[in-house]
């Protein structure tokens, strides 16, 4: 279904996207409420992202996290989910 | 007994290393990851350690269990430091208990390479003269499916 | 400042910690040995450390000295207790601090496993029932010319 | 001249010989004195010591340090060396 519902409204979920690092320098922020259709991926979320000013230099396949977990492009989402775009790391 | 923590505070050798050991270890590792004063050349003040937090402990958790199952023990404790860090200080410490020495070894080092490759942590050095930038890092490894 | 000691004492970690790192270092290397309560299989409740000590102080310094070629740094420091020591007591204690972390892991690794070859030192475990009996040693390597 | 001197006589080294661990218990003592004549090698003192008792359980070819340092049989040794006889070692 894809996010048409029967009366033809399409049903969107929220999702919760947080930056760090130098991803946060692109997005002006460190989170941002990004509202998706249902049945997006991270993947959709990600191109969405690079629709949007100077997010447009994220990287097309970047590492991220669903719910604090690393994740692949192809995950599902669901409304709530907290995703986190990951710059190479650092850590150690 | 594996614990593995994010922390804004000081971290105290001593401290960490009382969390391993036991009368069946023959072998205690402590690795300490220290601020240097210079980074591929360029003299450095202090950095700023950035978190994921609520991820990074969990990855940590994570990284300390894999080791333990590596390395045959429970008595691993590991801990990462972030926010503002000068020379010197630690910015990681790591300890495990093994029998016998090849297992502390190979488990330590297990820790700080996956924590390098993996663990949700930007760092911003501070360098003499007032510049600062972002360190360039690792690409960690994602998983092809959802869950792996 | 490679330092080497053989002692009697009981070994503070803190204190061999304290005598490496430095501003240019960005990882510190701490391995202890422990009395184990088990070897073999058969229990264990203290062991008995006999040293040919003022050779076995001279080779420990040589090989903390191969140490730090190894991996390139001054900052070694290794001490082994002999005498009578209880579960739990450290019997051996190295640290190593380098720029970095592949080179503290090596040198460390190194100083433990040359002192299990070379080290003129014997140990007599002292078994739960009374009895006791010399651990099975490592024949070291003899150089084939004097002095090599 | 291998100790011979013009008079007839062979001239003799004392050396300290130290006994550690296993190889104490077949000396029954830590140290003995051992007179050799001048010229002699450390293979030559492990010779000897093999003629005394329960040192003939000493191995042929033993570890040794002459002066604390690890020396092959071949050594010459000198009036007042120390030689340890050194049973394989378990350090660490």
């Amino acid at each position: 279904m894809n996010g048409r519902v029967p009366g033809g409204y399409v049903e969107h979920m929220r999702i919760r996207t947080l930056f760090f690092a130098t991803y946060r320098d692109l997005a002006g922020a460190e989170a941002l409420d990004i509202d998706l259709p249902t049945g997006a991926t991270a993947g959709d979320l990600v191109a969405r992202l690079r629709q949007r000013g100077r997010l447009a230099a994220l990287p097309s396949e970047p590492a991220l996290a669903v719910n604090e977990e690393y994740a692949p492009l192809s995950t599902g989402l669901s409304d709530g989910d907290e995703v986190a775009l990951l710059p190479p790391v650092a850590g150690g | 007994m594996v614990r593995a923590l994010v922390t804004r505070e000081r971290i105290d050798p001593a401290d960490v290393l009382a969390r391993v050991g036991g009368d069946g270890d023959g072998a205690v590792l402590l690795f300490l990851g220290t601020v240097r004063n210079h980074n591929e050349g360029a003299p450095v003040e202090g950095l700023t350690y950035e978190a994921y937090e609520s991820m990074a402990e969990r990855e940590l958790e994570r990284i300390a269990a894999e080791a333990a199952e590596r390395a045959g023990t429970e008595r691993i404790a590991v801990i990462h430091r972030v926010g503002e860090l000068a020379i010197g200080d630690i910015s990681v410490a790591i300890a495990v208990s093994t029998p016998h020495r090849a297992e502390a070894f190979d488990g330590s080092r297990y820790v700080i390479e996956e924590i390098k490759k993996r663990l949700p942590v930007w760092k911003r050095e501070h360098y003499v003269g007032g510049a600062s930038g972002w360190v360039e890092g690792a690409i960690p490894p994602v998983p092809e499916v959802a869950g792996e």
